[in-house]
């Protein structure tokens, strides 16, 4: 995988559009554990995180998935058994626990959309140099955030793999996409989510072509 | 192209901050512009934590605009260094490594009228690192 | 107007107008405008469609007689297929910049065919939301034809449909089958 | 005679015949439903603003052109926007002196070809949507401008003029992290 | 030169007539109006007459002493007519083809204004001019 | 000309005539393929001969050029049979001849050998083979390519043999004609072909090339190749009229000068042979009528040779044109009326002859054609007419007498005259014979071009005819008759939107209807052409004038057509509120009026008619689709409305004058019937307005109508009254529909809280729905309850009753009002949760019949009375369960005794506390009767409580009562048990036996004797029962009873006592004295059996109730297990 995830945020700051690519490996753990359990988890903002007890590719911050197989969500199985529960009963065990990365919801990549905004804005206030734009690219250990701001002020984002090229070219490509398959299609109003068949695979198309020449065309 | 530096203990006092070619004032007070530099500071983190895709070690390393270039390096004590440069700077995360391991430990750590978690009014300190970021390659170079 | 206008003479101007080409996307947002208009007029999406039918055959009406001048060098149309295969080429040619895809009689009934385009120029920027389902923009398209086919005398209707891209049904009047009926008998 | 001429293979252009004939038929239509010249000028105008906004994204995106800070640059991507639209290039002159105005003459308006106005309506602006159109791009890149139709060869005058007026910049509407 | 020229819609109704003197315009139009049986003769599909020519071109309607009628019928089912003086010896089949082509021409382009609407008399200037250049100046 | 090839003969000259008709007869039986040079397809021909005797000078000079008299093949017949002869005399005959011919070098010979079979059988006597004379004869005078030495076997027998040589032999000779044609043709052609190139040269005279070629045409004729023929006619006719073309623009060769000089005759085109005109071509005298009409009726007889008289008739009209032309052109001086005369008596010829011809086929193609030529026919008549003052308008002055007699002088002489007096000449002399002859005749050939033009499916030519004739019956002083053919014109006209045409024929049946006095008709036309567009202002002006005239003086309604008169354009229906039967619906109406000066109309109105449910159609029109919905239409012609049905995109036709429309175009209908069509219907609704000024041009006038029904209806016919005129117009497009509605008026009570509560006030509200009525203010709604309900407008003055009167404000349409009405439900003693049932009438003369509303009251609360015993003791409680979560509260709840009036329980509760109840809540009250108050019965007694709902006003507050009854309730008994261990245990023990005493004490003496019977009620899993459970006692005079019992507690604990129940045992028989054993033997003796009958609440009281025993385990010893707890 070298593209990882595509975010369209509007002028105002509004995601309108965030793609995940689907064949980004998922890091999930699953692990038969016996009583006790010596990994301290927590209940943080509704997921069942791991806090401390880092062993095995399991991490702090990582989150309960699934116990035994049957999916979590928020602190209770789909049953409705709570997992503190589960988990204090001595019977239960041997349990097998899957811990993950947590995936990121709706509501959350909006909250990131709008945070980067303000940094973006933030990164040109605080310049030592004049007339700096807003962050253009942000670079972490995992990852590699590009981000290209028309002069209209709508913002596209590409996070990608830091060993993958040729990002800013599928920028400008998306930009044309958005520009053909959301504001040439009647059905589409603007600042508003795109919600587009062409358009996606008009991306889709895209993005493949950018992963396979390290350079997409433009 | 080295222009600024701002040093955070991990409650986000600004320790030290110090300027060499900024062009450009942020048109605020210091203690404005410290804490909003911490505030980015912090909010980026937890942005990439976030938004990453894997697990991530050192998490953010630096960010470009078409201007400069901001670096962040960040001791596991939660020290917090973060230098401003110009967008072609390289290897900035270990000028900063080294600032921590050769100027703040030496000058500051074992200099007994510094007292730690205040503002480093330390002359001596000031001076090294003067020394120290002048003497290094990025310093006055213009990519 | 004249004034200006009649000096130079029509007769004078080359013929060959049409030649001249223009962004697509350029019709892309202008079509996009008209639906929008259109939209805003109705309510249901037969009524849209009907809107988007009647400003094609506006158009249609006004084309045929400039594709036949241009591209017939003066004859007439006289018999159905004939007529159809205009459409599916010269027209096609000289409107969309190729032939449509294929042109096929329905097998159940007589006055039936339908002209298949995979993609419409007019679709090519738009994607039908859920809530429209049948919603062909293409509806604009079959207008023309419409309207091509009424001016030759050959009266039909014409409706678009999503299949194989988008598949034109061509109703034609019991008139136009007897008449040719009795062409063929001579 | 123009067969060659018709059988377009670009996939990115349309025949502009089409696109000509599509135009009359809507204004033909909205003429229809608003009786009214003023009415159809403004219904033109609206619709010419909606498609500038969406345009204008088109323009940049292809062109990768950046913010203009000078009404002549301006001018000169407007004339080649137009070439890029509508495969005419307008004359950029009659500069006002204080250079905040500018007109593009038109010397064959795509929009306008067979066009004829009907008795009774010298009031319709016919090309309208063309004001719009700039008025709604050059908004989005934080222009103010006010454009309108002083001639127009439908009424009769020699040539199609287009003026443009500069009105101020939307500082308020940059775009955040724009210094 | 042509003496009349006039368009005929569909529904035989006339939308255009111009004479090369108004005074004469009645008795032309009695002509055309006259001749449109002809064309009807020779348009109507399955008739022997008309045969399979897919000319648009009908040739000549109907000779008169003084005049020779001619006829043509577009797609659309318009008919144009065009009337010269027989004494106009020297002109040829060609030259009234001629015509009947910038005729239909700047009948299209009529057409193709959208306010006209099909069926319509036709007040159009340029069509007006282009007319001119066919009838006889005096 | 009867030129056939000449074959010459030479030789045995009596051998010849001998064979001479045979050979004749025989050479033209079969045809043969004539294979030609250049090319040209071969070609079946028939070949004849003459046949003339040899001699030196038939054979031509060089350069002399005429194929037909020449001769083709030259023959030698001889019969000589044996060589010495042949050598002797034969060889040299043929010889001298012989080389003749290649003197003259003519390679067309041919010798003949005649030869006889017995003449040969003589030879073959002897025996040695000897050549024949024909072999002979071939070497000695070979030819190269083909065989032209034959002989002939036998000619004169009738043998297989001799055929066959026949055969052979005629077949040769053909070969060798059409040879020598070719030879002779090709030569020919080519000398013409040379001298049509010199055509331009000075000397060359068009006449000489004429004959030169037409000698091919002769010969293809000859030949049976009319094609042939025909195209060198066609050739030169080409060739010539280019001349006379040529001859306006450059200059005029000297020989077309002969052809220029006046002309003094003009015979008719005819169709026979005349070989005078042949002659006069020769002599270069003929004019050009006289060359042309040769021309074309050589042309016309090979067309007729060709069978295709039909092309005959189609290139008569071009040739008659052309040749007018051609004189024009050629400026040939020709006297007023001959060119007239020439053209129709041509026309008339080729007429004539066209109708030889009378297989259908035929006469289809002819017409065609002939049509034109009968008008032209008769067009010349006309202009002869006019010229010789034979119109009917004219006098014959005496020059025009004299024209008439030197135009017919200078027609030459009749070629038909067997034929008249049908013959063209015959028919032109009758026309200009007289003025009644030339009508006859006029009138009639006109009816015949009609009829055909009519034939051929030429309508509009048959009008323009009907036209002239229309013209000539007004010169005849005959308008009627004029009328039906201007009628018909107009028809035409109208239908395909001719308007210019259309104003001028209505000028014209103006004048006619004027002529004729028609008022009505001619005051139609006035209008009609007053109002055109097409017509000049003054004109219109003028025809105004005479309207305005006319319209006093006309006595009837006169209706005329509106449309492009004073015609509604557009119709807006201004109600903006929804119509209601009987309100005022106004309607704006655009009446454009087209005539030039203002008229002042007496009215205006729009009929209108319902609608059937079924016919009324929505959507909208398609307005792209063709002209026709986007015009409004004249009456005459269909209204086609597009109806796009929103959901299926099918477009309906709906079309209103169906009989218009289907009426056939060239049907006889004339305008007049069509017009007086136009009639006012009768409908009693419709839009109306009165003295209405409307100026020329749009008039925006409003009409009212009242429509009482409900239903949708749709304006229809429009008639505006002028005077005595009615302008009438069909149906207004688009249609204009308007609906009424109707709609009852309705009232209904309803309540805003969620359950209605008996007892306490109660809010309701009444809806009164005005539907479509208006109602006046002070109306009266009457309600009435049922008993037990009260109703109240006003709650603060507490006036309920079970009827009041609701007085309404006015009510407008689709208004409702509301009423809030108080009910108070009474509440009576409450011993269940049933709710209380009620209703209420409603009376209002707006309603159709009264309406009745049940009503359902939920009690608050209920109360149940309970009796309590403690020795002689008794005490009353009341227990109040609360119904609904609304809270109530009681006070001063009291019990007292209806009837006694010593019995006064003492409250135990405080009688003035509140208690409240709901849902979750019941409250009880609790009385002490005092012991003497116990002694009677029954007891009446009444509970009564105030209550008010909480959180309400202490003005709420409400009383409730409660009534109920004790009876012998006094105490009679009381019983007393212990169960007690057994003997040496201080406590009782699981599994041990225990005595249970029992003693019941008589509580006052009542009955003696009386027997009761005590069960012990044990539960099984506890207690277990030793010995008897049951036992009858007779209570003595101690009024006490003691007796023990055995039982056993199966369980440890502390275990509920044993119960015991007592109840009164009547025995089975009182005579009957018991044993000792009281068993009950009651079975066999027909009495009752005994029974037991169980005491009143409260007789009997239970010490024992509820106590306990205690129970130990058992010890270890015993066998039962333990449980332990």
């Amino acid at each position: 995988m070298a593209i990882i995830s595509v975010y369209i945020v509007s002028k105002a700051g509004g995601l309108i559009y965030q793609y995940d690519n689907p064949n980004s490996p998922k890091i999930e753990v699953e692990k038969t554990f016996s009583y006790p359990l010596e990994i301290s988890l927590d209940y943080q903002n509704k997921k069942v995180t791991v806090v401390f007890g880092q062993r095995d590719g399991i991490r702090v911050g990582h989150t309960v998935l699934a116990v035994n197989g049957n999916p979590v969500n928020g602190r209770q199985l789909e049953d409705g058994q709570d997992i503190f529960e589960i988990l204090k009963n001595e019977e239960n065990f041997p349990i097998s626990i899957k811990f993950g990365r947590p995936k990121l919801n709706t509501n959350e990549k909006i909250v990131l959309a709008s945070m980067f905004h303000s940094l973006f804005a933030i990164a040109s206030q605080l310049s030592p140099e004049h007339k700096s734009s807003g962050i253009e690219v942000l670079e972490a250990d995992t990852f590699k955030l590009f981000c290209f701001q028309t002069v209209t002020g709508i913002k596209f984002m590409v996070v990608a793999d830091p060993k993958q090229a040729g990002i800013e070219g599928l920028l400008r490509k998306i930009y044309e996409i958005y520009s053909d398959f959301a504001l040439k299609n009647p059905f589409y109003s603007l600042e508003m989510p795109i919600r587009c068949e062409l358009f996606d695979t008009n991306l889709q198309a895209a993005l493949e072509q950018a992963e396979k020449s390290g350079l997409s065309n433009v | 192209m080295i222009y600024n530096l701002y040093i955070f203990d991990q409650n986000g006092t600004c320790l030290y901050y110090h300027e060499w070619n900024r062009k450009r004032s942020s048109g605020m007070s210091n203690e404005e512009e410290t804490k909003l530099m911490y505030g980015m500071i912090f909010s980026i983190k937890s942005f990439v934590s976030k938004i990453s895709p894997t697990d991530c070690k050192d998490g953010f390393m630096n960010f470009k605009t078409n201007k400069y270039k901001l670096n962040f390096y960040e001791t596991p004590s939660g020290l917090k260094f973060i230098m401003n440069t110009d967008v072609g700077a390289t290897d900035v995360r270990a000028l900063l490594h080294e600032i921590y391991r050769q100027v703040y430990v030496e000058y500051v750590v074992k200099n007994p009228e510094v007292l730690l978690g205040h503002s480093i009014s330390s002359e001596l300190f000031k001076k090294k690192l003067d020394e120290f970021v002048q003497s290094s390659s990025i310093y006055s170079k213009v990519f | 107007m004249a004034s200006t206008k009649s000096k130079i003479n029509i007769l004078d101007k080359p013929l060959s107008k049409g030649k001249s080409e223009i962004n697509i996307s350029t019709f892309g947002l202008l079509f996009c405008e008209i639906v929008q208009y259109c939209q805003n007029r109705v309510y249901t999406v037969p009524e849209l469609q009907g809107k988007l039918s009647d400003l094609g055959y506006h158009v249609g009406q006004r084309m045929v007689d400039l594709l036949f001048v241009r591209e017939r060098n003066f004859k007439r149309e006289t018999k159905l297929l004939n007529m159809l295969v205009f459409i599916k080429s010269v027209m096609w040619r000289a409107v969309f910049g190729k032939e449509a895809d294929k042109l096929e009689h329905a097998n159940d009934d007589e006055k039936t065919y339908y002209l298949i385009e995979n993609e419409t120029i007019v679709n090519k920027f738009i994607s039908v939301p859920k809530d429209k389902g049948t919603l062909n923009c293409a509806a604009f398209i079959a207008g023309m034809i419409e309207a091509v086919l009424v001016g030759c005398n050959f009266p039909a209707k014409v409706t678009a449909h999503w299949h194989k891209g988008t598949t034109f049904m061509i109703k034609f009047e019991e008139s136009v089958i007897a008449r040719e009926k009795t062409a063929e008998g001579r | 005679m123009s067969r060659q001429g018709m059988r377009s293979t670009d996939p990115k252009k349309v025949n502009s015949e089409l696109f000509t004939l599509t135009y009359g038929a809507l204004v033909a239509q909205i003429l229809k439903d608003y009786e009214n010249d003023d009415e159809v000028n403004r219904q033109l105008d609206r619709m010419g603003y909606n498609i500038g906004v969406r345009l204008i994204e088109d323009y940049l995106a292809r062109t990768g052109s950046g913010r203009c800070y000078d009404l002549r640059d301006t001018a000169d991507k407007l004339q080649m926007a137009f070439k890029m639209y509508l495969s005419i290039t307008p004359s950029v002159t009659n500069w006002s002196p204080a250079g905040d105005e500018f007109s593009l003459i038109l010397e064959n308006n795509p929009l306008t070809e067979f066009v004829e106005l009907p008795e009774g309506h010298g009031g319709l602006k016919y090309s309208n949507i063309l004001a719009g159109v700039l008025r709604g791009a050059l908004e989005m890149v934080q222009l103010e401008v006010a454009a309108w139709f002083v001639q127009d060869q439908l009424a009769g005058d020699s040539c199609t003029e287009l003026r443009v007026k500069f009105l101020k910049r939307l500082e308020d509407a940059m775009p955040v992290g724009e210094d | 030169m042509a003496v009349a020229v006039a368009v005929i819609g569909k529904e035989n109704s006339p939308l255009y007539v111009r004479t090369v003197n108004p005074s004469s315009e009645l008795k032309f139009m009695y002509t055309i109006h006259a001749s449109l049986d002809v064309v009807e003769e020779k348009v109507i599909v399955g008739k022997k007459s008309s045969g399979e020519l897919r000319e648009l071109y009908l040739g000549l309607l109907y000779p008169t002493e003084d005049y020779k009628v001619y006829g043509y019928v577009t797609n659309t089912r318009i008919k144009f007519i065009i009337i010269v003086e027989s004494s106009y010896t020297t002109l040829r089949d060609n030259d009234i083809r001629q015509m009947f082509r910038k005729l239909h021409n700047a009948y299209s382009d009529v057409v193709c204004n959208p306010f006209y609407v099909p069926g319509d008399t036709i007040c159009s200037k340029q069509f007006e001019s282009s007319v001119k250049g066919i009838l006889i100046q005096e | 000309m009867e030129s056939k090839p000449v074959i010459t003969y030479a030789g045995d000259l009596n051998l010849f005539a001998s064979l001479q008709s045979t050979l004749e007869k025989r050479l033209s039986e079969e045809t043969v393929e004539w294979r030609r040079s250049y090319g040209r397809s071969p070609k079946m021909v028939k070949v004849e001969a003459d046949f003339v005797p040899f001699n030196e000078d038939i054979i031509p000079q060089e350069g002399e050029w005429n194929i037909s008299g020449h001769p083709l093949l030259h023959t030698y017949w001889t019969e000589c049979s044996n060589l010495e002869s042949y050598k002797s005399t034969s060889r040299e005959e043929i010889n001298a001849w012989f080389s003749y011919l290649k003197l003259k070098n003519v390679h067309d010979w041919m010798i003949v050998v005649v030869d006889h079979a017995d003449i040969r059988k003589a030879n073959k006597a002897k025996l040695l083979p000897r050549t024949t004379v024909l072999d002979k004869v071939k070497n000695d005078f070979p030819s190269k390519n083909s065989e032209r030495c034959i002989s002939l076997l036998d000619p004169l027998k009738n043998d297989s043999r001799s055929r066959e040589s026949w055969q052979s032999f005629l077949h040769r000779v053909r070969i060798l004609v059409l040879q020598a044609y070719n030879y002779h043709l090709g030569r020919y052609e080519e000398y013409v072909r040379t001298q049509r190139e010199r055509r331009n040269e000075p000397g060359w005279t068009f006449n000489r090339f004429f004959f030169l070629q037409e000698e091919l045409a002769f010969v293809f004729e000859m030949l049976g190749l009319y094609e042939e023929a025909l195209v060198q006619y066609d050739e030169l006719d080409a060739l010539f009229s280019q001349f006379v073309i040529n001859s306006n623009v450059g200059g005029m060769p000297e020989w077309l000068t002969q052809f220029c000089k006046p002309c003094d005759t003009w015979p008719g085109l005819c169709l026979l042979k005349s070989q005078a005109l042949l002659e006069k071509l020769r002599e270069g005298k003929s004019s050009l009528l006289d060359f042309r009409n040769y021309l074309f009726s050589r042309q016309c007889s090979l067309l007729l040779l060709r069978l295709k008289p039909w092309e005959l008739a189609q290139r008569a009209l071009p040739f008659l044109h052309n040749c007018v032309k051609e004189l024009k052109v050629l400026e040939i001086v020709m006297p007023p009326g001959s060119i007239a005369c020439w053209v129709f008596l041509s026309c008339l010829e080729v007429l004539q002859t066209c109708e030889i011809f009378k297989e259908s086929s035929q006469v289809e193609a002819c017409s065609l054609y002939t049509a034109g030529l009968r008008s032209y026919a008769r067009e010349k008549l006309h202009e002869l007419g006019i010229l010789c003052g034979l119109m009917p308008d004219m006098e014959a002055t005496s020059e025009q007498l004299h024209l008439v007699v030197s135009l017919l002088s200078r027609i030459g002489n009749d070629p038909h005259a067997e034929k008249a007096p049908h013959s063209p000449h015959a028919k032109l002399c009758e026309s200009l014979s007289s003025k009644e002859a030339f009508l006859k005749n006029y009138l009639e050939m006109s009816e015949l071009t009609i009829s055909t033009f009519k034939y051929i499916g030429q309508v509009r030519n048959a009008r323009l005819i009907g036209y002239d004739l229309a013209q000539l019956y007004l010169k005849l002083k005959e308008p009627h008759k004029a009328v039906t053919f201007l009628l018909d014109m107009l028809k035409t006209y109208q239908q395909e939107g001719w308007e210019k045409l259309q104003a001028k024929t209505e000028a014209e049946l103006a004048a006619c209807y004027k002529a004729m006095g028609n008022t009505r008709s001619y005051i139609k036309f006035c209008a009609y052409l007053s109002a055109s567009s097409s017509v000049v202002q003054e004109e219109k002006e003028h025809y105004f004038r005479e309207l305005i005239t006319l319209k006093k003086m006309i006595e009837k309604d006169v209706y005329l057509r509106s449309y492009k008169l004073l015609f509604i354009t557009d119709v807006k229906i201004q109600n903006s509120e929804v119509i209601i039967p009987g309100s005022k619906i106004q309607a704006s109406v655009k009446i454009s009026n087209l005539f030039p000066e203002e008229i002042t109309c007496n009215s205006v109105s729009v009929s209108v008619v319902k609608l059937e449910e079924s016919t009324v159609q929505k959507g909208h029109v398609r307005t792209t689709s063709g002209s026709e919905d986007s015009i409004p239409l004249p009456e005459s012609s269909p209204d086609l409305i597009h109806h796009h049905d929103g959901n299926t995109g099918t477009a309906r036709i709906h079309c209103f004058n169906v009989s218009q429309v289907l009426q056939r175009r060239d049907s006889h209908h004339s305008f007049h019937q069509d017009s007086s069509k136009i009639t006012k219907d009768e409908c009693e609704i419709a839009f109306y307005c009165q003295n209405l000024r409307l100026k020329p041009g749009d008039n925006l006038v409003t009409l009212n109508v009242q429509i009482h029904n409900e239903g949708v209806y749709s304006l229809k016919q429009v008639s505006v009254e002028w005077g005595k005129l009615w302008f009438i117009q069909n149906h207004i497009i688009p249609q204009v529909t308007f609906h009424v509605l109707h709609e009852p008026c309705k009232m209904d009570l309803h309540q805003n809280r969620g359950e209605l509560l008996a007892g306490v006030p109660q809010n309701l509200e009444i809806n009164v729905n005005s539907g479509s009525n208006h109602v006046p203010p002070g109306t009266e709604v009457i309600l009435k309850s049922s008993r037990g309900l009260l109703l109240s407008l006003d709650p603060s003055v507490e006036d309920f009753s079970d009827e009041i009167k609701v007085v309404l404000a006015g009510i407008k349409p689709f208004q409702t009002i509301k009423v809030t009405l108080h009910v108070l439900a009474h509440l009576g003693p409450q011993r269940d949760n049933n709710t209380v049932e009620h209703q209420i009438n409603l009376k209002w003369l707006y309603l159709d019949q009264c309406v009745t509303i049940p009503l359902h009251f939920l009690p608050p609360f209920m109360s149940i009375n309970k009796l309590h015993t403690c020795e002689k003791r008794k005490y009353v409680q009341i227990i109040v369960h609360g119904l609904t979560s609304e809270s109530f509260i009681l006070v001063n709840s009291s019990l007292k005794s209806i009837d006694s009036k010593q019995v006064h329980p003492k409250p135990l509760s405080l009688s003035n506390g509140t208690l409240i109840v709901n849902t979750e809540q019941t409250a009880g009250f609790l009385w002490e009767l005092r012991p003497e108050e116990c002694a009677l019965s029954p007891i009446k007694f009444i509970f009564s409580v105030d209550y008010l709902p909480k959180h309400s006003d202490q003005s709420m507050v409400r009383k409730y009562t409660y009534d109920f009854r004790l009876d012998s309730h006094k105490t009679l008994y009381v019983v007393k048990a212990q169960v007690i261990p057994a003997k040496g245990l201080e406590f009782c023990r699981v599994g041990s036996m225990c005595n249970m005493h029992l003693s019941i004490i008589q509580f006052q003496s009542v009955t003696p004797n009386e027997s009761l019977m005590y069960e012990i009620v044990v539960d099984q899993s506890q207690w277990a029962v030793c010995g008897r459970t049951a036992g009858v006692v007779n209570v003595d005079m101690t009024g006490k009873h003691n007796v023990t019992l055995e039982v056993m507690p199966l369980i440890g604990g502390f275990l509920p006592q044993p119960v015991v129940r007592l109840s009164r045992y009547i025995p089975a028989d009182h005579q009957k004295h018991f044993g000792k054993d009281s068993g009950l033997r009651s079975e066999g003796n027909g009495h009752s059996a005994a029974r037991l009958e169980p005491f009143k609440l409260g007789q009997v009281y239970n010490y024992n109730r509820a106590t306990q025993v205690h129970v130990l385990p058992a010890t270890a010893t015993s066998g039962i297990e333990v449980v332990a707890t």
